[in-house]
């Protein structure tokens, strides 16, 4: 449907109430992890680049961009953009804040700028980036929510100094945040609200009540079953994100009896996926197919068939396995996503009528990353969704990727997605990276049940909010796009 | 008339009839002396005066009839501004009857400033006059002191001091001298005459000892089993009684005294005090204790009230320490641990002690024959029907009714509780009984009956006595010699 | 030799037992009687009650009715034995404690003081890294963590009673640590005891649930009436009764067991089981 | 007396030191640390290794505990590991909010708790005691965030007149901050209400059999009276120490509530150090909740040596 908005018209104040948010918040983006954090980051500082509502990249403080060869890379910095304290920015803003992510350094943006082998300034407003292997997306890989940009040299961050639309007023980390606009923004059009309050709150049951009660007017993160509540009362609007983001039950492929592809084969046919998404997310998510690339992304191949749930299959894999019974246990916690519990308990009704004994071992939520995840041989988790195929590839299916969490390893995989990568032309590309699809769901480890939509929700006075194609609340761009209705 | 009780019928819940038909008249400035044997309902008929009774049973008729007033058809409020201020009572057992958690000033004190009569000033200033009318030892701060703190004599008599603070019309005065020695007895009576005549009080007094009831009482009622037996002028029932049982009672009065106790040799020594000094903050309760007793002797210690006896009692059982000084026990003459904790069971058996305060001595969820029954497992293993023919055998001895064996305290009269406390204590089959007061709640019959028990046991068994008391009458018929204290000190041995 | 009879127990304590027993059949029972299988998706998430499910379905479209039989056979069986050991233990300790006074007091009141000033999350994670999580961790976890509060109840209860002279007279007698706790100070202890116990076991209950997040508890898909409650808590938003019916089951059966502890308590109050009249 | 209740207090103090060290070794054992925490999924051993060397988790531990022991004494509880703020600084306003409510709580459930206690055991068997017990049963079977819940659902869904979230901050006036904690205070109210009240009325049910009690009527005082003076004192004891109980549980208990409220309270301060592994923070908060509770239970000990006059005598 398309929203019929009021014109845009400054003022007021947007109050946001998010999950994601805790008292160890720090708005230094290299320990960005959550939600709160960024959505700040986003207010105070602009990104590199951009992700618009389709999932391309769109320049940011990165004007225009040029590569001739996949390697080589040319950036222009965005002129007459002035920061906070007055100065304004140039390359060497740019280049500082990319190699806080570089190098030694504690931020978990590093494993994305790998590829990179040196940022080089070429004049005041030109940078040029040289990648250790060809990347035809190297600006959507830009576009990570860590490299955000501030001066040269900056230290402070405790009060952080952007060029964002917004100045810190005060912020108390897991509490609340305010943030108040500058009047002097460079971007057109944006930054409408005079004020910005975050308040966290991260019980589900609570952020609904705040909004109910008029005390937030947007919160992000609820369920679908109140999401179609909410769509019941006028006085809400409902917004529902397909960004890609997945649950995955991964399997290691190097310990029994997850090591056999006809088992992991099995458990694939054995689990009701349709009655999943039903359930658990109430219909706001789409089937997966254990491989990453979501339905709606361009690369998707639809050529590959969809893993149905089908006892009988299940079966003849086992056979062909040689095992009659098979006896498996899934460790899972809501730590690895909400509802995993659930998915395992829907599994184990439906295992059992292939024949599978499956065991859910509920695992605490503390700790769940680092005592569980990587180390239990078949466990929940889940991953965002990337901008780029080849971020969702590299990120877990790639022989060297350290969060590779099935331990399935490819050579010819590896091979085919750094082809994938370096293509320019879409259709050779789009083959490629069917070839990796389908390589991934008919032998990977990962059991991918689900893509998870974001679904948020609002008072009817927020005006100008859209879905987004990546993460929830337009990207965490939310409180620059908006207006409110007076 | 001031009070008049009409065929008042106390019973049980289960039906059991505790007092009946029992008619009594007080008028103004009269002291009616309510005599019988230890369970005749004397305590019953007297909580009956402020329409009270003990949890299980109920006033089930008659009249209680206060200045005109029927106190049975008032609500629950009119009955309670009667109590305290126009009857009140002095209850049998004080020492379970003052609150643990309060001063006794300011338990003495509580009645008048509560119902409105004086200010807390004077009625402070009342209460000291009343602990000095009734030789209280250091009056001024006696009421600072808890109820844990002073002596059994001294707490009835600050009990007396409570029931007065009101002036109230009716006293009803529950055996209020047992634990008291003859002078302090003398005393206090003499006191509660000099009030009685100065605010024509009238009082119902019980006892169970003729002589004290003779010199206050104008008029007597003696009752058996929850009935009246007889009611008549003190004259007329001290020297003619009409009745057998009022006879009995009276005979048992004159026949006190008649038997001394025969002149014994002394056996091989079974305890010897020596230096016992015991010390209460920086006060010395008892100085220097030294004698003996040996196998088979009675030996009786008189004092005072507040003297020290029960502390002295208490230093040889091991229950306070002492600040110095030996025991030694038998005739190895093994010296003993200061404190029981250090002794060993067979010690522990070889003395028992009889708690001057029985209500307080008894475990309330104890029924009878758990009590006595447990010192027979204890100490000699019985069991079964060995144990029951044992607990019922006791029982026999101290006088109580086998079927008195299921109850708890709680359903017992004073001297009935006394007499689990001596029977528990013979249970143990000790070489040395430490009687304190046994015998002065429990009426004459009763009491020589005891007296007569505890003689026997001594002839059969050799047993020793160490017996505390203020009744020199039973001093000169049970004991071969008498310790006196004063103020802590051994004045007199012989 | 004659006990004399107790008064009979009172409509609401009779109402408490019928409850109760209600409860415990409809559990023990719960095979033969529940209409579905324990996890037997039925239908929707959420439906409303109806034929085919008397009390509605729950966050997953099982039956409630069924879920709420099973579930209070984990309830009841583990927070049963859970209140058993705290009560068993606190009470023990707490007798000790006063009975014997001195350094023993000191040295018990302050290792409970220990155990119960850390943090009830920071403790349980602690058992969790080195014992792991099973259900024998749960009740034993649970049962020495309400043992400490039991504890504290016992040892103030029982230091008032420890004073008097009728236990003087049993040490007297040279009577072992075992009778002095166990016959002279616990019956004249017991009805704080028996109130402490009857809330510990409520306690117990809405405890296992708090503690489902930490992984500590028990698995999937079998459930205890406090979990339920979390698991159907948002359903409230949308005042929808599927929170409520464990939350009830809860409040039935602490409201049972607590109607019985009334009544024994008023009979215990008093030796002689009547009440003071006045 | 004053030598056994200076006895007690250095008793308390000793405590204490023993609960730092537990607490200090203790959550060094706690498997995964602040590096990993940090990272979630996103862990890698390079990256572990690179946050461990910044924060300088090699040293031995007991030398870590002398130096945070001695801080600690000082008032400084170190530099927390995540956000690199003074721990100080992060605990302080925190724990300020948390007794805020916490003495609120208090102030409203204590006197409630005990004085329906009082009747209840008064009028036992009566319409009030069976109402109270009934209501009082029914709020303690209810999780506590379930009442948040309810309480929210009613007051600021439908009515309207409180507010559902309890968000303090400096510019908040008086009214508006009672307003906001109004909720929160009044679930907790809830939560510890029938512990308190069903103690109060079942130790005082206890002594309403003694002679004493009996004597008090006979001396005409009116009910309240009895109970309150003389029987309430000899039921003190339990009483005491189940409301240090529930006073501890409303200062160090509250997390869910605080969650559910979003109030910034010490308790969830503490919960997301301990998932991200901030040992200061985690034991700063820790050793403060420990002192409370301490500081509780040594108050209530106090007290009941004050009212029973025989636990005076040392034996
Ligand atoms: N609560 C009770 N329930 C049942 N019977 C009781 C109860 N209290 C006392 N009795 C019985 O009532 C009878 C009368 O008791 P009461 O106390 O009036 O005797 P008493 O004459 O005062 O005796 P004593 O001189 O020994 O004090 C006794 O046999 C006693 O066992
Ligand atoms: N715990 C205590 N603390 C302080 N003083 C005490 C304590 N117990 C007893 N006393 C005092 O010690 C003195 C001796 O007390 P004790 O009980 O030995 O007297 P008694 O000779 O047995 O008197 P009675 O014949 O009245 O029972 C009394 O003055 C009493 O007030
Ligand atoms: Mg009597
Ligand atoms: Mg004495």
């Amino acid at each position: 449907s398309v929203p019929d908005d009021t014109p845009a018209s400054p003022g007021g104040a947007l109050r946001l109430g998010m999950v994601g948010g805790s008292t160890s918040d720090v708005l230094d983006p290299r320990t960005f992890i959550d939600w709160v954090p960024i959505n700040i980051g986003y207010q105070l500082m602009n990104g590199l680049v951009e992700i618009d509502a389709a999932g391309d990249a769109r320049p940011e403080l990165l004007e225009e961009w040029e590569s001739h060869t996949v390697t080589e890379w040319v950036f222009k910095v965005r002129r007459d953009v002035v920061f906070h304290n007055g100065k304004t920015l140039d390359a060497d803003d740019v280049i500082y804040s990319i190699n806080l992510h570089r190098g030694d350094t504690r931020s978990p943006a590093k494993v994305v700028l790998e590829n990179v082998l040196d940022i080089r300034k070429l004049d005041a407003n030109r940078i040029k980036i040289t990648l250790a292997a060809g990347d035809a997306d190297l600006p959507a890989t830009l576009s990570d929510f860590r490299l955000l940009v501030v001066p040269d040299g900056f230290t402070d961050w405790a009060n952080p100094i952007g060029t964002g639309g917004y100045r810190l007023e005060s912020f108390e980390p897991g509490v609340r945040c305010i943030t108040r606009k500058t009047g002097q923004y460079w971007k057109p059009d944006a930054a409408h609200v005079e004020a910005i309050e975050i308040i966290v709150i991260n019980d589900p049951v609570a952020r609904v009540n705040a909004l109910i009660s008029g005390q937030v007017d947007v919160i992000n993160r609820i369920d679908g079953r109140t999401a179609n509540l909410m769509k019941r009362n006028a006085r809400f609007q409902v917004l529902r994100s397909q960004t890609g983001q997945y649950a995955v039950l991964a399997m290691n492929c190097e310990s029994d009896p997850y090591r056999n592809n006809d088992i992991r084969l099995a458990l694939k046919y054995a689990i009701d996926r349709a009655s999943i998404v039903k359930t658990v997310l109430n219909g706001y998510g789409t089937v997966g197919n254990d491989q990453p690339i979501p339905p709606g992304n361009r690369y998707y191949d639809t050529g590959l068939g969809q893993h149905i749930y089908d006892p009988d299959r299940a079966k003849f894999y086992l056979k062909r396995a040689g095992v009659n019974r098979l006896s498996v246990t899934l460790q899972a916690s809501e730590a690895a996503f909400s509802g995993a519990l659930d998915v395992g308990v829907l599994f184990q009704a439906a295992a059992a009528r292939a024949g599978i004994e499956l065991q859910v071992k509920r695992e605490p939520v503390d700790g769940y990353w680092t005592n569980v995840y990587m180390k239990a041989p078949f466990c929940a988790s889940y991953s965002d969704g990337r901008t780029t195929v080849d971020g969702a590839l590299s990120k877990a299916y790639r022989t060297t990727s350290s969060t590779n969490d099935t331990n399935w390893r490819r050579p010819a995989f590896d091979e085919l997605a750094n082809q994938a990568r370096a293509e320019t032309d879409p259709a050779k590309r789009r083959t490629l990276y069917g070839a990796c699809q389908r390589m991934i769901a008919e032998e990977g480890g990962a059991l991918i049940p689900m893509f998870m939509d974001h679904i948020e929700a609002g008072s009817q006075r927020v005006q100008g909010w859209r879905p987004s194609a990546i993460f929830d609340l337009m990207g965490q761009r939310i409180g620059e796009k908006v207006w409110l209705k007076s | 008339m001031v009070l008049r009780v009409e065929a008042l019928r106390v019973e049980t819940r289960s039906g059991a009839v505790l007092v009946d038909g029992v008619d009594l008249e007080l008028a103004r400035g009269e002291v009616l002396g309510l005599i019988g044997e230890s369970g005749a309902g004397k305590s019953t008929i007297g909580l009956a005066a402020l329409t009270f009774a003990r949890p299980g049973c109920r006033i089930a008729g008659g009249r209680i009839v206060l200045k005109g007033t029927d106190l049975r058809t008032l609500d629950a409020g009119g009955r309670s501004r009667a109590r305290g201020v126009r009857v009140a009572y002095v209850a049998q057992s004080a020492a379970a009857a003052f609150n643990p958690a309060m001063t006794l000033l300011d338990q003495v004190c509580e009645g008048p400033v509560r119902h409105g009569l004086m200010s807390r000033a004077q009625a402070r200033q009342r209460a000291v006059e009343a602990f000095r009318a009734l030789d209280l030892p250091d009056a001024e701060h006696f009421g600072a002191r808890y109820p844990h703190q002073v002596s059994g004599g001294q707490l009835q008599r600050a009990m007396a001091a409570m029931a007065i603070s009101c002036s109230p019309d009716v006293l009803v005065l529950d055996e209020p001298t047992t634990a008291l020695d003859v002078t302090t007895q003398i005393e206090m009576l003499a006191h509660l005459k000099k009030l009685i005549a100065l605010y024509g009080t009238a009082a119902l007094y019980i006892s169970h000892d003729l002589a004290v009831v003779a010199q206050i009482a104008d008029r007597i009622m003696v009752l058996r089993h929850g009935k009246t037996v007889e009611v008549g002028t003190a004259a007329q029932i001290l020297t003619a009684p009409r009745t057998e049982y009022a006879r009995a009672l009276v005979a048992e009065r004159k026949a006190a005294g008649s038997d001394p106790a025969s002149e014994r040799e002394r056996g091989e020594p079974l305890l010897a005090i020596e230096d016992l000094t015991v010390r209460f903050g920086d006060r010395d309760v008892v100085k220097a204790a030294r004698f003996t007793v040996s196998k088979g002797e009675t030996v009786a210690v008189v004092g005072e009230s507040g003297s020290g006896k029960t502390t002295l009692a208490l230093a040889i059982c091991g229950q306070v320490a002492p600040h110095s000084g030996t025991l030694r026990l038998g005739a190895t003459r093994t010296p003993l641990a200061a404190r029981y904790g250090g002794r060993s069971r067979e010690e522990l058996r070889r003395i028992q002690l009889v708690f001057q305060l029985p209500d307080v001595a008894l475990n309330p969820r104890h029924t009878v024959e758990a009590t006595i029954g447990r010192p027979a497992t204890f100490y000699f293993g019985l069991r079964g029907a060995a144990l029951q023919a044992r607990v019922a055998e006791l029982l026999a001895a101290v006088g109580l009714d086998a079927a008195r064996a299921g109850r708890l305290p709680g359903q017992l009269s004073g001297g009935q509780k006394q007499r689990v406390c001596i029977a528990r204590a013979l249970a143990a089959k000790p070489d040395l009984i430490i009687c304190d007061e046994v015998t002065s709640a429990l009426d004459p019959l009763v009491a020589e009956e005891i007296l007569k028990l505890l003689r026997r046991l001594q002839e059969e068994l050799g047993l020793a006595y160490l017996f505390i008391t203020h009744d020199l009458g039973s001093v000169r018929r049970i004991s071969h010699r008498a310790v006196v204290m004063l103020r802590g000190e051994i004045v007199a041995e012989g | 030799m004659i006990r004399q009879a107790r008064p009979r127990p009172p409509l609401a304590a009779l109402l408490g037992a019928v409850i109760v027993l209600f409860i415990v059949t409809g559990i023990v029972l719960a095979p033969w009687l529940a209409p579905y299988t324990e996890s037997q998706f039925i239908g929707g998430v959420w439906d409303p009650p109806g034929a085919t499910s008397w009390l509605g379905t729950d966050n997953l479209g099982r039956d409630m009715l069924t879920r709420l039989m099973y579930g209070g056979r984990n309830t009841v069986g583990i927070a049963a034995v859970t209140t058993a050991i705290a009560v068993i233990l606190g009470t023990a300790l707490g007798f000790v404690a006063a009975a014997v006074g001195g350094w023993v007091d000191n040295f018990l009141s302050r290792c409970i003081d220990i155990l119960l000033s850390i943090p009830v999350l920071i403790s349980a994670l602690m058992v969790l890294s080195v014992l792991g999580s099973s259900v024998a961790v749960l009740i034993g976890t649970i049962g020495i963590l309400e043992a400490t509060r039991v504890y504290l109840v016992a040892r103030a209860v029982a230091r008032g009673i420890a004073v008097q002279e009728f236990v003087a007279v049993a040490r007297l007698r040279g009577e072992g640590l075992a009778w002095i706790v166990g016959r002279e100070i616990l019956p004249n202890a017991l009805p704080p005891l028996i109130a402490e116990a009857g809330l510990r076991f409520c306690f117990v209950v809405l405890f296992i649930a708090s503690l489902g997040f930490l992984g500590l508890g028990i698995q999937p898909p079998a459930a205890d009436w406090g979990s339920m409650v979390r698991e159907n808590a948002q359903a409230i938003n949308f005042a929808l009764l599927a929170p409520l019916y464990p939350a009830a089951a809860i409040a039935a059966l602490t409201i049972g067991v607590n109607l019985i502890v009334d009544w024994l308590l008023s009979i215990y109050a008093r030796p002689s089981g009547h009440a003071l009249e006045l | 007396m004053t030598r056994l209740l200076a006895e007690r207090a250095g008793l308390g103090l000793l405590t204490l030191l023993a609960v730092s060290a537990l607490l200090f070794f203790g959550t060094n054992l706690l498997p995964g640390d602040v590096a990993a925490a940090l990272l979630g999924q996103d862990a890698t051993p390079e990256a572990l290794h690179n946050i461990r060397a910044a924060l300088g988790l090699e040293q031995p531990a007991w030398l870590r505990y002398l130096h945070w022991l001695g801080g600690a004494l000082h008032g400084d509880f170190g530099t927390s590991l995540t956000s690199a703020r003074p721990v100080g600084a992060q605990v302080l306003p925190r724990l300020g909010n948390t007794l805020l409510l916490a003495s609120l709580a208090a102030l409203v459930s204590v006197p409630v708790a005990v004085g329906l206690g009082l009747l209840s055991a008064m009028r036992e068997g009566g319409l009030i005691d069976r109402l109270v017990s009934l209501l009082s049963l029914v709020t303690i079977s209810v999780p506590e965030f379930f009442v948040g819940y309810v309480l929210t659902l009613v007051f600021a869904v439908q009515l309207g007149w409180l507010p559902s979230l309890a968000v303090m901050h400096g510019g908040m006036s008086l009214a508006e901050r009672l307003a906001a904690i109004a909720l929160p205070v009044a679930t907790l109210v809830i939560v510890v209400l029938a512990h308190m009240l069903r103690m109060t009325r079942s130790a005082l049910l206890a002594v309403m059999s003694a002679p004493y009690i009996e004597m008090a009527f006979l001396k005409g005082l009116p009910r309240g009276t009895v109970v309150l003076r003389h029987a309430l004192p000899n039921a003190a004891a339990p009483i005491i120490a189940v409301v240090a109980l529930n006073l501890g549980y409303l200062v160090v208990g509250v997390v869910v509530v605080e969650a559910v409220f979003v109030y910034p309270g010490a308790g969830q301060l503490m919960v997301d150090a301990v998932s991200k592994r901030d040992l200061p923070v985690v034991q700063a908060c820790g050793l403060v909740f420990a002192a409370t509770y301490v500081g509780l239970n040594t108050i209530a000990d106090m007290l009941a040596i004050i009212v029973n006059p025989r636990l005076r005598r040392p034996r």
